[in-house]
């Protein structure tokens, strides 16, 4: 969202989940339209990429930030990924085969598929990939996933058998996760140059990053999906989002994510709609505001009921958003298969929610106009992060409204390592935070009343037996169809329980100059097929030789 | 020059008004949110127009005047209290306390101001008063100097020897008879660094290292203003005029009374 | 003879504020070629602004009036580049505080050569070898060296005889010196003196010897003139023996070998934002009448040669 | 000149200890231990609190994790960088030439706008030119140096488009012909260099007219006029040289003021120097890069003054015998 803050920063704010899987949005599909439109497609060019955020790390097992994850999702591959339709398709490995029993997966790999330094992938990368995963002097975020395997199988140089403990289903999706190249990584000391130097099977291979100012990659022209139409690709660093958007403004970047006030009112002028074009889908990710369910006041179902009624969702999707975002009613957004359609968002309604509230035994008003009960005034301390724009505005926003029925909400925005703190202390009331979400619903791992101790991420203490059980099940089912069915009741149960105010899904921004064609928005986003991306020859910008 | 004195006067007069009576003069509440009047350029229900959360300009600026304010005295305040303790203490026993303290500012004046600030801010927390006290802890050390060498030259005045001879105590002398002949440079360079102080906030700010929102200070608001300066205009404005204008002021006063 | 430099009602005024200083007020005298013409009175008497304004070097004046005579040309009206050719070509100064009087970041020689250069037609070679000889001439021993030396790294002594040297270095005929000697040791000040009397007598030169030491100006001048707020009050040969002016007498009777009785002035010397009506002594004259307060004495020849501004006869 | 070379690095002993005493203070500025913060990240939780109780031996008496600190600091090792644990000083390596040749860029531009300045309002103290760079002075004192970076970005950056608004390079530099890259940079660094003067502009034109009008006074410059030496010789080589002198020292004085403004200027025009290296740090609460920007820094402010000092006496041979 609108912010000056660099991008780490906000992003651990949202993506607290272990496991998350955002740079499927930046693979690619391999059933995407070769040809679109009357011309021709053509080789060349270059795309500017700006980003507020610079790479930590480029070795793929390690990259956790978004500005990572971008470079690696071009220069790596994993052996699944998601299609347009976030179905799971092979990637490196050509099909896979899952036992009856959920415990086994059988990946058949790719052959004749080439590092950038000419060297062939073999199974042995993918053994190499996965015991640097669940190696403990790794310190990969990843690792979790991982640790539910049993035995790991090279069968053949192209098949590989992976036996898990119990069934897991979203063991699949999690191979995902690039490979590395085993002959490259034999020693400790090569991580730290491939860590700014990387070398993979992807669609770019890394040519220079110039430290605080801009990483560029070139087209592998032996990449095995057919070499990508742009030749180079600029991920630009400015490290400011007034700077990032005058920048493209001068047509100095190509390709930026938009905050919701420039896509609404900044970028709306004859310029933009000449030399960009803008896009818009729902991310996946959600906004809410966790309830300490220790806490005697929010222990009250109604009470939690009741905020939900006295918040105006609408109101801060208008005012922070600008209307770029949906209402938010569960742990799945809408592009999800688990989400369930039936759970509807009940309307800014604040007459219910002091009826709720009297019934909860919060029925008189002290002089200040605040509910009382048993001599003690409903007051709440709502924490959230500093350098959040969106979160700051957000909750500005609710301290007016629930100070309309009676709440009082004092407003508490700490540095991203004091929260933490607080919320593993379990000492907070309220907080306004974010979940970034991978595209598997599966969110064991938030709602199971397992994972309350300190540091897990069930840290408002939910606990609902039926919810428990469902979440188990559904990591141990594979169908579809029977997961979705668990899904559904699971969204269903958690927003009738209201651990969570739901807030909203925003919306994913990006703009893209004008002069690029191939691109297909789906519900996964944008970035799917942007190997397909080509320019005209006459719309050419940018001459290459070196 | 005298009638630009009276211009410096009547701003820093503007200023203190504004401050006092801010709850008076702001039409609006200046956290208040209007999502229906998003960036609304200047006009006559908002006479300076609204930010990207629809608050009214105006309002905020006048609060943010507040900020300023106390920013200049507070920081300044804590200057002035390091800076005349250190100056007058090197100054008047001199030898080897004058040569410590001496180096020592020095040495602060070795670091780079902003670096030092930021360090400062990225380690305590960004609360207002944290703000005013490391403003004013990077920047005693020109005070510092200046205190000492007036302490020097007025300790080998006559009635400075008078008052020792008639055995005045140590303190007595320095609180009594040196340090109020110090006071016009000190209250010239005081004032002068109100202004450099309001400059030093309202860059932080600016940065997003200084005064958190929603509290308003002239740098955040030009802060917010930066991400919409095309179309937003008046974001970017009036705030930078306030603190040039308030700035200006206080240098202008400082320069006449300097004469 | 004609004398060298005649000045005629010297008026220069300052302004400071909207007050007017009158720090030369009607001053006329002369110097006829060759003499030394000593120029007495207390500081703040206006002595160093008639000096400075013989070559127009007050550039801040807000006014400047009356005539300069110089070889026939008024001084006064002369444009800037033909002042520089009279000013240290033909009038040179020596003035008071030689350290400060030499560039302090410029070697002494690069000073010289410089001068040198700019109003004679010398190479570099050629001003250096000059230079040198000058600087023996005015007794500085170890020339070679000194000339590559700073000011700093001379004495005050040393300092004053090269501004000396740099003065003569192209033949002026007229030196100002405005108390050259003034912040010297004695031993200095006498070997000072001597030497500018050695080079009077060598060279045919005119001396404007300004001082408020009138011991020195004893062994030294041919004729005087003494300054009272902004004006001369008494001017001619016979001062010492025979002084007229009540305030002479008072100055001649301060001096330590004066013998007879001691007149002591009481007051102080009048500002010259406003100075006494009438005669400007009057105030602290022994001897004041009523007319003394009305009007101006006008400077009457008493004697030959001997003027004197005074009512009393 | 050897002799006082010698006695000045000596002096900086003293100077240099006194810089890792208050910086290692800063450390302890942190309520509590600054290492509970990022408890629970799950990638770098506890490798950092070790990290951080190890890069500061936090354990340890206070007299002892100074030591241990110094004696690390002194080989230029700050420790790891915790965002991308990488060596600080190779982070700080990377970043600061760039902020050194906007700096002695910056300085350049002010010497040569400032001084005619400041001598030609010397000259005529009161008159009209002197008037106006007085206003424009006052102006220039006041003006907040971001907002004027601002104003300056929208005008030429993006309303005429004549200059590029972020960053150092184009995007195709390394296309463009040996000329070309030097435009190319030229251009880049127009907007950062001229902002990062303005502020040094007002101050140093002011100490130079003030210098101006006192070596004026002085006697040997009275001293020149009676010798019949012409007013611009006076002016230009007599005066201004001396009135030069002390502005070295203050030259090297506004250093801390030009690197300081540094993290202000990256910053908006996103540039990679050490500036906004450390902003970024501060934002991302980076302790080890922090601590070793703030002693880089410092150091740096020192050597600055070394040279200035250095230049000084060089320049001046009133130093230069002594």
């Amino acid at each position: 969202m609108s912010t000056l803050f660099p991008p780490r920063h906000i992003l651990r704010g949202i993506f607290l989940i272990p496991f998350f899987f955002l740079f499927f949005s930046f693979l690619f599909s391999l059933y995407a339209q070769q040809n679109q439109g009357s011309k021709v497609t053509c080789y060349g060019d270059a795309i500017v990429v700006g980003s507020i955020g610079e790479p930590i790390t480029l070795i793929p097992i390690l990259a956790a930030d978004s500005a990572s994850q971008e470079i690696v999702g071009l220069v790596f591959n994993g052996l699944v990924k998601y299609d347009k339709d976030i179905n799971l398709v092979g990637d490196l490995a050509e099909g896979w085969k899952i036992s009856d029993d959920g415990l086994e997966i059988t990946f058949y790999l790719r052959k004749g598929v080439k590092w950038q330094d000419g060297v062939l992938f073999t199974a042995k990368d993918v053994l190499f990939t996965y015991q640097k995963l669940i190696d403990p002097a790794t310190k990969t975020p990843y690792s979790g996933d991982f640790k539910k395997i049993e035995d790991f199988k090279i069968i053949d140089d192209y098949t590989v058998k992976i036996t898990y403990s119990e069934p897991f289903a979203p063991a699949l999706a999690s191979w995902g996760m690039p490979i590395m190249p085993a002959h490259l990584l034999k020693r400790e000391e090569d991580f730290k140059k491939f860590s700014r130097q990387p070398i993979g099977t992807g669609p770019y291979r890394f040519v220079r990053w110039e430290t605080g100012s801009q990483i560029i990659l070139e087209a592998y022209d032996d990449y095995w999906e057919g070499r990508p139409y742009i030749d180079r690709y600029s991920y630009r660093i400015i490290p400011d989002q007034s700077t990032l958007f005058l920048e493209l403004r001068n047509r100095g970047l190509d390709y930026i994510g938009l905050t919701p006030l420039q896509y609404q009112r900044q970028t709306n002028n004859d310029f933009f709609k000449q030399n960009f074009r803008k896009y818009k889908y729902p991310s996946f990710g959600y906004t809410y505001i966790g309830w300490n369910l220790n806490n005697p006041k929010f222990k009250d179902k109604r009470v939690r009921q009741a905020m939900n009624y006295a918040i105006d969702k609408e109101e801060i999707i208008k005012g922070v958003l600008l209307g770029l975002g949906k209402v938010c009613t569960g742990p799945f957004v809408h592009n999800s298969w688990a989400y369930n359609p039936e759970v509807k968002p009940p309307r800014y309604n604040p007459q219910k929610a002091e009826e709720l509230l009297a019934a909860a035994g919060w029925n008189r008003k002290n002089k200040a106009g605040f509910l009382v009960k048993d001599g003690q005034q409903f007051e709440f301390t709502l924490l959230t992060n500093q350098g959040n724009e969106a979160r700051r505005k957000c909750a500005e926003i609710i301290q007016q409204r629930l100070k309309e029925v009676g709440i009082k909400v004092n407003i508490k925005i700490v540095e991203w390592g004091c929260l933490l703190d607080i919320i593993d202390k379990r000492r907070f009331d309220a907080v306004l935070l974010g979940w970034g979400l991978s595209r598997d619903p599966d969110c064991y791992d938030i709602f199971h009343s397992s994972k309350t101790r300190p540091k897990e991420f069930n840290f408002v203490s939910y606990k609902n037996e039926k919810v428990d059980k469902l979440l188990e099940q559904g990591r141990r089912v594979f169908s579809r169809e029977r997961r979705k069915k668990i899904y559904h009741e699971i969204h269903r149960l958690i927003y009738n329980d209201q651990p969570y105010t739901f807030l909203y899904v925003p919306d994913a921004l990006p703009i893209i100059d004008a002069r690029f064609r191939g691109i297909e928005p789906s519900i996964n986003g944008i970035g799917y097929n942007f190997i397909k991306w080509w320019v005209a020859k006459e719309e050419q910008r940018y001459k290459l030789q070196e | 020059m005298n009638k630009l004195t009276l211009f410096g006067i009547s701003i820093i007069a503007v200023l203190i008004l504004l401050a006092i009576f801010a709850p008076l003069i702001s039409p609006y509440n200046p956290q208040a949110i209007d999502v229906d009047n998003i960036l609304s350029p200047p006009s006559r229900t908002h006479i300076l127009g609204t930010d990207s959360l629809g608050r009214d300009l105006f309002s905020r600026m006048v609060y943010g005047a507040r900020v300023s304010l106390e920013v200049g005295l507070v920081a300044v305040g804590v200057s002035l209290i390091i800076g005349v303790l250190f100056g007058s203490l090197a100054g008047y026993w001199g030898g080897r306390v004058d040569s410590l303290i001496m180096r020592f500012v020095d040495i602060m004046l070795c670091f780079p101001t902003f670096f030092l600030l930021i360090t400062m801010v990225a380690f305590l927390k960004a609360t207002v008063f944290n703000i005013m006290l490391i403003i004013g802890l990077t920047s005693w050390m020109g005070l510092a100097r200046l205190v000492r060498a007036e302490v020097l030259s007025i300790k080998e005045r006559d009635f400075v020897r008078y008052a020792k001879a008639m055995g005045a105590g140590n303190f007595k002398i320095i609180s009594r008879h040196i340090l109020p002949h110090t006071l016009p440079p000190v209250l010239v360079a005081a004032i002068l660094g109100m202004g450099g102080a309001i400059l030093t906030e309202s860059a932080l700010s600016f940065l997003g290292l200084g005064v958190q929102p929603p509290t308003p200070s002239w740098g955040n608001i030009l802060m917010e203003g930066k991400a919409v300066i095309d179309i937003g205009w008046w974001l970017t404005l009036f705030p930078g005029l306030a603190i040039l204008l308030a700035v200006l002021g206080y240098n202008l006063l400082g320069e006449g009374l300097r004469r | 003879m004609l004398p060298i430099l005649s000045v005629k009602n010297l008026k220069v005024y300052f302004s400071r504020g909207k007050k007017i200083i009158k720090a030369v007020d009607g001053v006329s005298f002369f110097i006829k070629q060759g003499e030394t013409l000593g120029l007495a009175g207390e500081s703040g008497s206006g002595k160093t602004v008639t000096a400075l304004s013989l070559t127009k070097l007050i550039s801040e004046a807000k006014f400047l009036g009356g005539e300069v005579v110089f070889k026939q040309k008024d001084i006064l009206k002369l444009t800037s580049p033909q002042l520089q050719k009279i000013r240290g070509k033909e009038i040179a100064y020596v003035f008071q505080n030689p350290v400060s009087s030499l560039n302090p970041v410029f070697r002494i020689g690069t000073q010289m050569v410089e001068i040198i250069r700019l109003h004679q037609k010398k190479n570099k070679k050629e001003a250096k070898s000059y230079a040198l000889e000058m600087l023996e001439r005015v007794g500085i021993p170890d020339a070679e060296k000194n000339f590559e030396s700073y000011p700093h790294q001379l004495s005050g002594g040393m300092n004053q005889r090269v501004m000396i040297a740099m003065a003569l270095s192209s033949q002026p005929s007229l030196l100002i010196a405005d108390e050259p000697t003034t912040n010297l040791d004695l031993t200095t000040q006498a070997q000072i003196l001597e030497l500018l009397q050695k080079i009077r007598r060598e060279q045919d030169l005119s001396l404007l010897f300004i001082t408020h030491n009138l011991e020195i100006l004893k062994r030294l001048v041919d004729r005087l003139a003494i300054m009272y707020a902004a004006q001369i009050v008494e001017f001619g040969e016979s001062l010492f023996t025979r002084p007229l002016h009540p305030y002479t007498q008072a100055l001649l009777s301060a001096q330590p070998g004066y013998e007879g009785r001691r007149q002591i002035l009481k007051g102080e010397v009048p500002s010259p934002f406003d100075f006494p009506s009438g005669c400007r002594f009057h105030p602290r004259c022994p001897f004041k009448k009523a007319i003394c307060e009305k009007e101006e004495p006008p400077m009457q020849e008493r004697e030959k040669g001997h003027f004197v501004a005074c009512h009393l006869k | 000149m050897f002799s006082y070379f010698l006695k000045r690095l000596l002096n900086l002993i003293p100077l240099l200890l006194g810089i890792t005493i208050i910086s290692f203070a800063v450390i302890h500025l942190a309520p509590g231990r600054p290492a509970y913060l990022k408890e629970m990240d799950p990638r770098i939780s506890l490798e950092a609190q070790e990290q951080l109780i190890k890069l500061y031996d936090l354990d340890k008496p206070l007299f002892k994790q100074y030591l241990n600190w110094l004696k690390r600091v002194l080989r230029l090792d700050f420790g790891n960088s915790f965002v991308d644990g990488r060596k600080v000083i190779v982070r700080i390596r990377e970043r600061l030439p760039v902020t050194l040749l906007i700096n002695i860029l910056s300085m350049v531009l002010i010497i040569v706008v400032a001084l005619p300045i400041g001598v030609i309002s010397a000259l005529k103290p009161g008159g009209l030119f002197d008037k106006w760079t007085t206003f424009f002075v006052f102006l220039g004192f006041s003006l907040p140096g971001f907002w004027l970076a601002l104003l300056l970005m929208l005008l030429l950056g993006i309303k005429l488009n004549w200059l590029p608004i972020s960053g150092l390079k184009s995007f195709d530099y390394h296309q463009l012909s040996f000329w070309g890259k030097n435009l190319d940079i030229i251009k880049h660094l127009i907007l950062p260099v001229s902002v990062t003067a303005f502020g040094g502009l007002a101050g140093f034109s002011r100490y130079v007219r003030g210098n101006m009008i006192g070596v004026l006074k002085q006697n040997y410059i009275r001293a020149a006029y009676a010798q019949g030496i012409n007013k611009g010789r006076i002016v230009y080589k007599y005066a201004l040289k001396n009135a030069l002198l002390p502005l070295i020292t203050i030259l090297g004085l506004s250093i801390p003021g030009l690197i300081g403004g540094s993290v202000i200027f990256e910053s908006i025009f996103a540039i990679p120097g050490m500036g906004r290296l450390l902003y970024n740090s501060a934002v991302a609460r980076d302790y080890p890069m922090i601590m070793g920007g703030l002693v880089i820094g410092a150091v740096l402010t020192l050597l600055g003054n070394l040279l200035a000092d250095l230049c000084y006496a060089w320049a001046d041979p009133r130093i230069k015998c002594k």
